[in-house]
């Protein structure tokens, strides 16, 4: 299978969906003739043209309101917020219209859009540029929430995300967008809401995910080199919906987990996981239920600080340690 | 644009002077047409006015926004829209949502928070829908809607459709930044859009003045976009049904936005609610209003003018309009609440429709929710 | 003491702090002219006149940053929200800029400034104005956030939020603004981050905030009379800062807890209180820690739906008797 | 307003026939302050250069938007600038710090995420504070920090003290809402707020012509809000000065808003990770603006021509600069990152200061959060 960048892999995605449905139209800050802050969009303009290939003046409340409009009439906006720290300009759009029309209608309407862009700290940007947004929205029922680790999952959950009928917010990372995988030749799709077993192990569960899902992994190889600790990590992939059952699974195999996100911590999406969990598996559990966060405080711009910040192997590693 | 920023400003009150039941849009009416519009008129008055005697009853609760005052800008609007126009509001919808052809049963009964509602009780006053009529809703924070009445014509647009999209919003609202972004937006990108502001001269108990700074007109901020507006007053039929079709043809022709400032006026206060109704308005000022400039009663008078209408017939219009209303409270009444299980329900499309989608992930948590 | 409506409580303290203190003022939409759209600040215009109690325009975000600038200066704004569930259209300028501005200018700036208004469902007033963002909120370390559950509290709470020097969200509640609470004439403040044992008991913990709290009085007292559990019910006041250690020792002394909330469930104040309770009283528990939450839809509107929404006494009498 | 909208779209051309060095704000000037205005645009200039070099260099991250080719406009506002005057802008702000008299040394460290950085390596290039310079930020969020400003304006007026705010934002931040929001208010409640826009003709990589639609210009749109508003050549040092001369004094005279435009240009990329600097901006238009429009170029030029600067007194100017800023990047280099403890404070003031309502509650949770 050929390896390809993350970045390349959600191109691909972009392109498959123009091509199959002509209701599919890229809109956002640049994503047309510049090809994308992070060139993410690279190429489809000059490809598609300036009918599914759109750059949006910086109205992200607007342009927002617009997809959702649109999404209501039957078309399928993908809408790139720069980074998704800039949401919260265009959050009552969000919040309100694409997440409570469905309810607020009775189900006469729907608003099949997706919402994409990069959601992490960890590139010296400042608290303003790095927030993680995806516990915020998930909160609210009606919307649902993506968060690929690799270039395969990014290609099959934006492909489903894009011919899902909801809304989807898709959650990208930055950091991610260089990094390859493989990703097969032919089509493939990933259902949201099922959780990727990414490492298998006895010992202990990490649940994770977005790019904690891949620190994990690499917390993994630490304890298992250097402890002999076999840790399982399930990369949730999907938020909302969620894959109860296959964190349920791993629990019940393990007994001891460490729920990671790069997300704050208080109400955090690993604040649900943990509560679920000791709820819903109370006599599996060895251990309390531990959790790894970015540290809490807004992102900070030092370079060496703003890497601790998030969570690292290592920390992840003592997190697991103190209850192997 | 033709005429300047300073002779538009001051347009509505010219507006007696120009013949506006001779321009083209109004000019091939016939009677019929012009009695259905009285009767629309009509119904939306007594359906409000039921509304507000159930609400006292206590039937109803929350808000209840009439819009008693204003029937002539929804009944006009409707009256030229064709297949590909559509329609959205905010929370005083129930002039738009029976304009447009709903029924006064499914209106009533959303307010009775009853499952035989337009929304199926979930939505409630400020949020009827009908997307089989185009009627898009139905909005309940100020100004969130005018960015997707403008997704909606820009869908129209796309498609090759000779459509449009009217977005309306309040005097009040206009001062939501998306509004601004969207007159951007709209005019940048050549969307068929036609934001309709129904000046009511208060936002809640704010008077314009209170709220706008302004150069003549809130419609005059369009300028600094390069859109084209237009002033009209809402207690003339034919001017508000000229204005609005002109903006129209701009909008299939050219795929052009409007901004259309509609003078008008709500008798009631701001809800139900509004215990202040009548301490921010003078008695004067509303009766002033209710004698002399009222769309349903300006109306009838010219179409007895016209020689189309006999008082006769205006008072069994009035009749059937009352009754309906009445037997929508009676079905109202009849009908059930939804079940509690149906609160899960109406959340998601797949969910709904069971899809395979539906099939992977836990989509609800807590209490009752379903797996 | 005097019984006051919450209400009231909260017009007092608006108005012995504009006494107090010349930095003070209102600012939000009617709050002036028309006395509030709840009658909260009844009176104060009259009063103090326009340059104190100030009606704004429907800009939230522009008067929410003005509040913001105007703090930084060493102001103290009081803006209401008319309801907290209008706040997204504001949500930047509360999250980046009061949430962010100390952080990023490195301890240079702070933003003594409150937001305020009610924040609850249970008003018939559908999906779009029942919005209880207290979790969204709380989680940007930087911002405060209070929920005062009594006409009490909510005085204390609001005088103390005043004169804090960081930003603080008060939650009210359009459903308790008319309920009577004793109240002392003179003057005091509660600080925030303490906890209220609203009712002791020994047999099971409630851990609540706002108008849950009153909710499982209700349901403590049904415990106690039909079923003879004796439940404490702990008021949190405060979900940020939070008082863990008032929890903890209630669950210390209890070993079952129910974390009730008019919160949705996911990532919900009661998805933290529950995981930080498994992690660090694991051994204290005798069962798993339940939650009640609002169901998980967007608000109906339908009356007798929207009661069944909310927390009720007999939902979360059930939810103890599964643990009891 | 004295002229009419279609004048003033015109007059930032026209602005060479008025002689700006004779009104009242600008005559009063002596040769050290010109000379000084000079200095301080190629401190701005050399600043960034070494920054630049430095990014380069690896020894910082994240983005950096160069002011190169828009000093003039913050050197003007800074000398106008009185006792309760102050200062706010986007995140291309060194230019603005520097200006209002921030050291080299602070700002470069900043840069390199040290502990002796202005905000103590925790905000970054975008987010530089000196309130004890009534400078404050330095806001990554475009648009945002504009309803600030009008706070900050809006409390000098509360406080009684002849002061204002200046905001300066982007073409691209014009369309954002809540700047029309501001608009509307600072109109409407007369706050002496003075919003800036530096249109340099671009947001990233789009052009002004394809982010807004506009009647002449963009300051033109606060003609609705009643606003006054000018537009002046950013190049031409005295009219800049002219123009946000007359703001400050309609601000502190008569506590009224403007909208000013400011013509400019930034010589290089959107920041230094725009890789496509050179592709939506031709080469020529590049080196148009850099021979004949660079604001420091044409201001060295004028002193030249009235005789107030010899070559070498430029020069020697330039060395200087350029030798503060290599001081600069040293004392970043030398300095220490911020000790990981640090990442815990600066969040709340109660807690740095250790109030008392610290020692109620826990503040922060999870991994290494102090209890
Ligand atoms: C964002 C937001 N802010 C405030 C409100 C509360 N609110 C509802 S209607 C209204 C007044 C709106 O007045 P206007 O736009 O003139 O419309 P009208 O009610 O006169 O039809 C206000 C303040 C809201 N629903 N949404
Ligand atoms: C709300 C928001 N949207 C998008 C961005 C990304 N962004 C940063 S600067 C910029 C362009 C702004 O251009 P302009 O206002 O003209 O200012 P200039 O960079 O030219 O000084 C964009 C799109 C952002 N920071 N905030
Ligand atoms: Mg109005
Ligand atoms: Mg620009």
């Amino acid at each position: 299978m050929p390896l390809l960048t993350y970045r390349k892999a959600l191109n691909d995605a972009f392109a498959e969906e123009i091509l199959r449905d002509e209701n599919v139209f890229l809109m956002g800050e640049e994503v047309a003739e510049y090809n994308g802050a992070y060139k993410v969009t690279e190429g489809l303009w000059k490809r598609f043209g300036s009918k599914r290939v759109i750059d949006a003046p910086i109205s992200e409340a607007a342009f927002v309101g617009l997809g959702v409009g649109a999404a209501l009439v039957g078309m399928r906006p993908v809408i790139e917020m720069m980074f998704w720290s800039f949401v919260y300009v265009a959050f009552d759009q969000l919040m309100n219209n694409a997440g409570c029309v469905r309810y607020m209608s009775g189900g006469l309407a729907n608003v099949p859009m997706v919402i994409r862009g990069p959601a992490n700290g960890g590139t010296n940007v400042g608290a303003t540029h790095s927030h993680t947004p995806e516990n915020l929205l998930a909160n609210l029922p009606g919307l649902k929430i993506v968060c690929p680790a690799t270039a395969y999952d990014a290609k099959g959950l934006m492909k489903t995300a894009i011919r899902d009928n909801d809304t989807v917010c898709v959650m990208e990372n930055t950091l991610l967008y260089g990094e390859k995988w493989e990703v097969p030749e032919e089509e493939y799709t990933i259902p949201l809401g099922v959780a990727d077993v990414k490492r298998e192990g006895s010992d202990l569960s990490f649940i994770a995910h977005g790019r904690a899902a891949i620190t994990c992994l690499k917390a993994a190889e630490i304890l298992e080199e250097q402890h002999g600790i076999r840790a399982e990590v399930v990369d949730l992939r999907s938020i909302r919906p969620l894959d109860e059952a296959a964190i349920l699974r791993s629990v019940a195999k393990t007994h001891r987990v460490v729920v990671v996100e790069e997300n704050k911590p208080f109400c955090g999406v690993g604040a649900q996981i943990a509560s679920m969990i000791q709820e819903k598996a109370f006599d599996d559990l060895d251990a309390p239920v531990l959790r790894v966060s970015a540290l809490d405080a807004p992102a900070i711009y030092s370079m060496p600080l703003e890497k601790m910040q998030l969570p690292t192997p290592e920390r992840i590693v003592k997190k697991a340690l103190e209850i192997c | 644009m033709t005429s300047s920023s300073e002779e538009k400003n001051g347009a509505a009150e010219l507006g007696a002077k120009v013949n506006y039941s001779a321009t083209p849009v109004n000019q091939s009416l016939t009677a019929e047409d012009k009695i259905l519009f009285l009767r629309q008129m009509y119904r939306i008055r007594r359906f409000e006015q039921a509304s507000l005697k159930s609400y006292n009853q206590g039937k109803l609760g929350g808000f209840l926004h009439l819009y008693i005052g204003q029937e002539s800008i929804a009944v006009a609007t409707a009256s030229l829209m064709g297949k590909h126009d559509h329609i959205i509001t905010a929370y005083r919808d129930h002039g738009h949502a029976l304009a447009v052809g709903m029924g006064m049963n499914e209106c009533m009964a959303e307010l009775f928070g009853k499952r035989t509602g337009c929304s199926k009780g979930k939505g409630g006053s400020m949020h009827y829908f009908a997307p089989d009529k185009n009627f898009w809703g139905g909005h309940g924070i100020v100004g969130g809607q005018t960015p997707m009445g403008m997704g909606i014509a820009f869908a129209m647009k796309y498609r090759g459709h000779k459509g449009s999209c009217f977005a309306f919003l309040g005097d009040g609202a206009v001062n939501q930044g998306v509004f601004s972004e969207s007159l951007n937006i709209a005019a940048l990108w050549e969307i068929p859009v036609i934001f309709v502001i129904e000046n009511n001269r208060y936002s809640m108990g704010t008077s314009l003045a209170r709220s706008s700074s302004i150069k003549g007109s809130l419609a005059a901020r369009a300028e600094g976009y390069n859109i084209d507006w237009e002033l009209c007053n809402g207690a003339d039929f034919y001017q508000t049904r000229a204005v609005l079709g002109a903006a129209l043809e701009r909008a299939h022709e050219q795929n052009k936005p409007s901004v259309l400032e509609v003078s008008t006026y709500r008798h009631y206060g701001h809800s139900v609610a509004d215990a202040n109704a009548k301490k921010y308005r003078t008695e004067a000022e509303i009766e002033e209003y209710k004698q002399f400039h009222d769309p349903l009663r300006v109306w009838q008078k010219t179409l007895e003018d016209e020689g189309v209408l006999t008082e006769e017939m205006a008072t069994s219009i009035d009749r059937e309009a009352k009754a309906e209303a009445v037997a929508a409270v009676e079905f109202a009444d009849d009908s059930d609440f939804p079940d509690p299980s149906e609160i899960f329900q109406d959340v998601y499309w797949e969910v709904d429709n069971k899809t395979e989608a539906a099939s992977t992930g836990r989509y609800f948590f807590g209490d009752g929710a379903p797996a």
